[in-house]
């Protein structure tokens, strides 16, 4: 009998393997991104920007050119490659403390002025490389070494919804929030990812996809565990979904 | 060719796209902003891109993407403004990313004010960010130097992947000079940067990284001297000046920029008076144009430092000078633009003192 | 019979677990009595013969270990 | 060796900053060195604005003009601030229709010129500073006035060409008011 | 007093909610993590405030709102969160706002590296803003000295109103050293500040106002000779040194920090050769310890500058040095802390080139 | 017969004349804030932050305690003033390019953290102070000195709209539009003014009024041409109302 | 006859207009024929009769020029 | 005189701070000077990790252990990292359940450590660092084991009391274990 490869890893990746702790969904994040990029031909042409916290490192994995910006500053330097080489696909690749934290205004500005760059934003609802710290999507309640009692409303605010936000800026064309706690939604996540990059290829405009993924060691959890939370506690507060689809008018007409 | 009257942020701006510059991106700032208005205007007319970017912060980290594209990238600011880019300009040194920085210098400290002022010297050349990083940095005194400057700025920048600052007061921004620079002179463009990161893997045939991130701290530690070299080659090539009349100087005058334009009508009025005085004018701040003072005549007793600070630049005087002359300052800050008579003053004081 | 295999690029395999829960013929385990290069006690398929390649396993698996091949019959494309 | 240091002085919106450059303009015109400088800020733009010129043969150090050759004021509160800056023997433009003679140091030559009424008859006010100019010029010597119409008719341009003859009358308006 | 053990970081919390510490502001960055966590716990339970901001730009802002209204303020980072926190700096020192700044710095340039170095001396020492400011800076080599330094940099802030920064290499932050801190030690409290822009017009009867904006230049001038002043004050009496065996020495090692413990040692190894070795252990980087130089025996003719860093502080020495010794640096960078040995090597080589 | 004041100037404030151009209705919100601030019994208690704009002097006006702030990081110093002293009045009173570009990440971090502080938010479309470059508020096809050609959509973007951003941030508590082209309105405006510090008051957290300004001297207009321009080019754009109101519920309950 | 009247700080006032166009009855103007010691043409009132102190000037001058006082019978307070 | 530097290698998860943390607590309560160093990274979790320390009668200088008397080593990956740097004539002591013995240096004292096996008869792998830190204080008659007792009493205190019995056993089993 003979056989046929029905899933080979490592598209659109180098061979380098993953420094991410066990069970981190950091990598399923990576293995579909580089997966569409490769599917869609785009791999050789795009230029992605790693961003500050455990996906530092995002730059030896994508097989791709790539830069590494500074801690949220992702979306301004996506911003200066696409302006200059607009034919080249570009992608950041950020953590909720890098986007929604420090990086908030570059990530909103670059939605604002509809760069024509994809964002792909990693939510796991706290500071992974730096060692488990609140994040503004850290949800209520949760403990955090910077919020050891859990975050309190009254003194850390409620947790910031990224792509609630930016579906009222004007200049946003595509956002979607999506998890890849299981095949399914794996493959649901492999499906917005096509559509953003397509809807960057056809230069329609800024596109974010939010991934609610999982930090096993920060959270003190088990990766199967990591998974069950996230489902039972961020999805409810971070509902999956479109936020924002400026190209159904186009579709439709 | 026949001069033009412009104004200093606009010349800049001009030279800026004669040097080839593809790309702006800045934001806003009191006293430089007819150099992003005027780009706003003729960068897209040449068809390259001009961005108003959201902040200072923004501006230096879409430097840092197009430059790391490899394109020749241009941003400006103004004092308070080049404090929010030291980051981003230690990312730029750190990953060897080419770019041209103008800096129209203000008062300070904090907002301060707006007039004219020099004391950036300490976060031009000692780099305002983190680690062992140097700014290639100049300092011209007149419109028709800036322009030079800067169209030399895009070569020197992708020669050493580096950073390149012009500095200049607020008042060389405002002020109007003729120049000589054609409209019609053909733009400098850069060649093909074969390690930038541009999405050209494809025709590369080898990926391309930008980055600035060392974990094993032997390997930082290595990149570090890779840079150091760079600035070592910098010290030996770049340190550029000008020396006033001092073939038979007693007194030396160090200064630049506006102040060294201030100076040279001390130095005049001074040797009316038969005090042999003359000037170096760095026109590099890093490097610091060490050989200038190693040109100075034996008879050269005294160094002054004047700056437009309390006292910047005159920190690498007292290391150049090592103990050789007498060293003396003069400096007003805050915006004050001194007269020629002030510096006269305050020499004849000094030398009354020494009788 | 087997439709489809699964072969695990053992020294990569973090013993993460998150291939184990999807699989639909429950046919995955860590290998306890193992530790490979990294430290880390690997994946290991129990039953092999029980396989549909369906690829559940590698599509949660993060990192890369896991390849999908299904059996096609002789002469088929 | 020629050597002319001003300054032109008055309230926002008085046009004194482009009275100055039309002067190194036409410096620059003739190879002269030049350079003009403002005086920058945040304010009000009703407040006041100056700018410095200095037209040289030779070269120009400190742009700064401390002690001014002439000095063209356009309001009082710029009197009252330049005055003594100019330099003993100087001249001194006053825009009359705005400017009070009275007290004014007596070492300088004084040109006062009704220069807004001047403007209003020539049919805008807004020439006031070309009148002034034109006075500049008829008593400095620095340039002929086709000099000045040169510069006019590379600033005004397009939609403001209209502005050209407008200019060039209140330029030889201010030369006669002077000459007279 | 019994000693404890404690992590370097935490240490220094700790020492600021025992130096008075009413609120913390900061960003997450490595290697200080561990300071603003125990903050996170310790300062609402002492019924004090805790912010984590979303940014260091934010946190140094938060600070100058917080020191403005009278507080005694504490805000921590690392290099390139420091270089972010430029700006701030200068506008704290501009509206002469006391607060404390805790610096564990990791190597550069850029994203650099989270391993212990010395490079951020020029951006604390010089001012990575804008601006005529300087900024009264520490650097203990140990835990028991960086507590007390900052407990005592509170009331040292609100004397001169201007930020201290207490700077520290990674490995202090990281290690663990028993130190003597009382949990039970009353905490010091700041009196109330007649300057300060809290609300408190009502009681006060007069306007409080914090500004660095001046637009006039000659006021702005006036301001900076009033914080020339300050910093001259600060040169007099803060200049704060360890002079090592440099009773007998003919070689001095100029050092601070992890560099000067790694050296004490090095001074060791070579006395037992018969090298008479002694060291300047800088404590205060702004004011740079002139005095110590002065104090030095006659039979000196040699120091070398001892960094982790390619040579920043050395600027320094070579200022105060003024052709006096002979000067001699080494360093390393990017993380990587000299063992004894090197340092003796390296006077080992030099002797021997000498000879 | 007697006379009885029905209108005193300068409530609030100092007696400092204002540097505004004239016309600038950066000098109506002062005047309105002054009063309520008076009215409310909060001025001797308050402490204002002024940013970097045309207002950068407001320190010189209000007449309570006031900061200078960095651009853009009026919010950060007032949140760090409210921390400290939570008995104050903590309000910053920015332009639209100092909150809406730089600042931007430090007014929804405040938002967000629902810091119980007020922001004065003048919308002027436009960057006054430095001479009138487009602001992330500058509306399509306005020109200014850095969009000469008129706004582009595809080179800038289409302009932010703060309150509808805002309005999704969970930890905002009130935010209204409002404008001061005419008695009725500044009237409106006021009443806005009042409710937003009431709330502060009450301790319930984040307030923000939006007031569509004019520049007069940017724009090149007549001050009264300005106000009309105002009307009929910003408020469609950027419609005035309530985006946000967390205290309703309260009140109804 | 007027039921009130404004009081006008002539030297604060820029001229700006902005308080004339809301006067319901229409009696607002700037003085043409004089510069105040900031250089601009003031606030006056054409016809003080027709005052109805409803303060809409004041409430929309910047400049705080504008003071505005109803006249009440003596006695009331 | 006493001085003593020791590095503890391992996994991330081995317990090698804290067992490097509990010699400084009890050399801290001795009143002897200490110092503890980590190595720390941004590496995952799962990687290696170690940290020196010293402990000292004298004034502690460099916190750097270059040349560490004792090694203690968890798992191969740090046998082959530190291996080199033990001074000649240390101490050397292998978890031996996962580190092969076969062709470490002669000339250092080796104590190979069922450490694994035994944490796991005791009834929990993670105190293996227990044990093995028991088999380090009986040989270098460093501390006496109340003195680590001490320390345990202090660190697991609430919900975590419950470890103070099994960590004393695992440190009594680690010195039973080389005193054979
Ligand atoms: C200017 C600056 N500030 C802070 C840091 C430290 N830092 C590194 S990563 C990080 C946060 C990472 O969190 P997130 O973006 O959520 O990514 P994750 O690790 O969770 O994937 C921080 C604060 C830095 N490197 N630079
Ligand atoms: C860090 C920094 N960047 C830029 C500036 C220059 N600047 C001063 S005000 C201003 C914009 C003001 O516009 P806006 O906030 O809309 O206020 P307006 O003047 O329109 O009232 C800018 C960019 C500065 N002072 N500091
Ligand atoms: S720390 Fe958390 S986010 Fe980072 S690699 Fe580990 S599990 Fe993933
Ligand atoms: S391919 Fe499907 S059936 Fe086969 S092992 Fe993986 S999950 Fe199980
Ligand atoms: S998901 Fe991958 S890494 Fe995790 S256990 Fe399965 S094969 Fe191993
Ligand atoms: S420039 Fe515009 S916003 Fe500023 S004061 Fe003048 S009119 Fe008002
Ligand atoms: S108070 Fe009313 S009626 Fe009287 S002048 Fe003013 S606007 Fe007119
Ligand atoms: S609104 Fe005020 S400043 Fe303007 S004209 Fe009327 S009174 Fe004068
Ligand atoms: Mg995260
Ligand atoms: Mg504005």
């Amino acid at each position: 009998m003979n056989t046929k490869t029905v899933y080979r890893p490592q598209a659109g990746l180098t061979e380098r393997e993953y420094h991410y702790c066990p069970g981190c969904t950091h990598g399923i994040i990576h293995n579909l991104v580089g997966e569409v990029l490769k599917e869609r031909g785009l791999i050789e042409s795009s230029v992605g920007v790693a961003s500050v916290g455990c996906s530092v490192m995002a730059y030896e994995y994508f097989d791709c050119d790539m830069h590494q910006a500074a801690h949220g500053r992702a979306p301004a330097v996506a911003t200066g490659i696409k302006r200059v080489r607009p034919e080249s696909t570009v992608f950041t690749y950020q953590g909720d403390g890098d986007l929604a934290s420090i990086g908030l205004a570059e990530a909103v500005h670059a939605a604002h002025r509809g760069e024509n760059i994809t964002i792909i934003f990693v939510n796991n609802a706290i500071y992974g490389m730096t060692g488990g710290q609140m994040a503004p999507t850290t949800l209520l309640g949760q403990q955090t070494t910077t919020s050891p009692h859990g975050r309190e409303k009254a003194q850390a605010g409620e947790p910031l919804r990224v792509c609630e936000l930016l579906s009222n800026v004007p200049g946003a064309t595509y956002l979607e929030r999506v998890s890849v706690h299981d095949p399914k939604h794996v493959r649901k996540a492999k499906k917005a990812l096509q559509k953003a990059f397509d809807i960057q290829s056809g230069k329609q405009g800024f596109t974010l996809i939010e991934f609610i993924s999982t930090c096993p060691i920060n959270w003190g959890m088990e990766p199967k565990d990591s998974l069950d939370w996230a489902v039972e506690n961020m999805i409810p507060y971070y509902p999956l979904g479109v936020y924002k689809d400026m190209t159904k008018e186009d579709d439709d007409a | 060719m026949s001069k033009v009257l412009m104004k200093g942020n606009e010349a800049m701006a001009l030279a800026a796209i004669k040097g080839g510059a593809d790309a702006f991106f800045g934001y806003p700032i009191t006293p430089q902003n007819e150099l992003p208005e005027y780009l706003s205007h003729h960068m897209p007319a040449n068809d390259r891109v001009f961005v108003q970017a959201e902040s200072e912060v923004a501006a230096i980290n879409m430097v840092y993407g197009a430059g790391g594209a490899g394109a020749r990238v241009l941003t400006s600011s103004s004092s308070p403004g080049i404090a929010l880019k030291q980051e981003g300009i230690s990312y730029l040194a750190g990953s060897e990313i080419p770019c041209v920085i103008i800096n129209v210098m203000r008062g300070g400290p904090g907002l301060g004010g707006i007039q004219p002022s020099q004391s950036d010297y300490n976060q031009i050349t000692r780099g305002g960010g983190n680690g062992d990083y140097k700014v290639l940095s100049f300092a011209p005194e007149n419109l028709q130097e800036a322009v030079d400057l800067i169209k030399e700025s895009f070569p020197l920048a992708d020669h050493y992947r580096n950073p390149v600052m012009v500095a200049v007061d607020g008042l060389l921004g405002q002020m109007m000079e003729p120049i000589t620079l054609e409209e019609t002179e053909k733009t400098q463009a850069a060649g093909k940067k074969e390690w930038a990161a541009d999405g050209g893997y494809g025709e590369r045939g080898y990926r391309n990284r930008i980055a600035s991130l060392y974990l094993d701290p032997y390997k930082l530690e290595e990149h570090n001297l890779k840079l150091k070299g760079k600035y070592d080659e910098m010290r030996e090539k770049e340190q550029r000046y000008e020396m006033i009349e001092t073939e038979d100087a007693d007194i030396v005058f160090v200064a630049y920029g506006t102040m060294a334009r201030v100076a040279r009508n001390a130095v005049q009025m001074l040797r009316e008076e038969g005090v042999k005085v003359g000037m170096i004018r760095p026109i590099s701040l890093f490097p610091f144009p060490k050989k200038a003072f190693e040109a100075l005549p034996e008879r050269t007793h005294s160094l002054i430092t004047l700056e437009m600070s309390l006292g910047q630049m005159h920190q690498d005087v007292q290391i150049i000078n090592n103990g050789r002359y007498k060293l003396d300052f003069f400096g007003r800050t805050g915006g004050v633009v001194p007269e020629p008579e002030e510096i006269v003053e305050h020499v004849r004081a000094a030398l009354k003192e020494d009788a | 019979m087997a439709k489809g295999r699964i072969i695990i690029d053992e020294d990569r395999c973090k013993g993460c677990g998150l291939c184990i829960h999807p699989c639909p013929v429950d046919i995955l385990d860590l290998d306890r009595s193992k530790t490979n290069k990294k430290g880390y006690t690997p994946l290991y398929v129990t039953d092999p013969e029980q396989c549909i390649a369906c690829s559940f396993c590698a599509m949660m698996c993060p990192d890369n270990v896991i390849t999908v091949e299904r059996f096609v019959k002789e002469g088929s494309k | 060796m020629l050597e002319e240091k001003l300054i032109v002085a008055g309230f926002g919106g008085q046009g004194v900053m482009l009275m100055g450059q039309i002067l190194s303009y036409a410096a620059t015109h003739e190879d002269r060195n030049t350079v003009w400088i403002p005086s920058y800020g945040p304010e009000t733009r009703g407040g006041t604005a100056n700018c410095q010129v200095t037209i040289s043969d030779e070269r120009i150090n400190s742009p700064v003009v401390s002690e001014p050759d002439s000095l063209v004021v356009m309001n009082h509160p710029s009197l009252a601030k330049f005055e003594n800056k100019l330099k003993s023997g100087g001249s001194l433009f006053i825009n009359s229709s705005l400017v009070e003679q009275d007290g004014i140091r007596d070492d300088v030559d004084l040109y006062p010129v009704d220069a807004n009424k001047i403007a209003l008859d020539i049919g805008n006010l807004k020439v006031a500073n070309m009148v002034m100019l034109g006075a500049y010029i008829a008593v400095t010597d620095l340039f002929d006035k086709e000099a000045i119409f040169k510069v006019f008719d590379e600033l005004f341009t397009g939609r403001k060409e209209a502005l050209v003859a407008l200019n060039r009358k209140a330029l030889e308006a201010g030369m006669d008011a002077v000459s007279a």
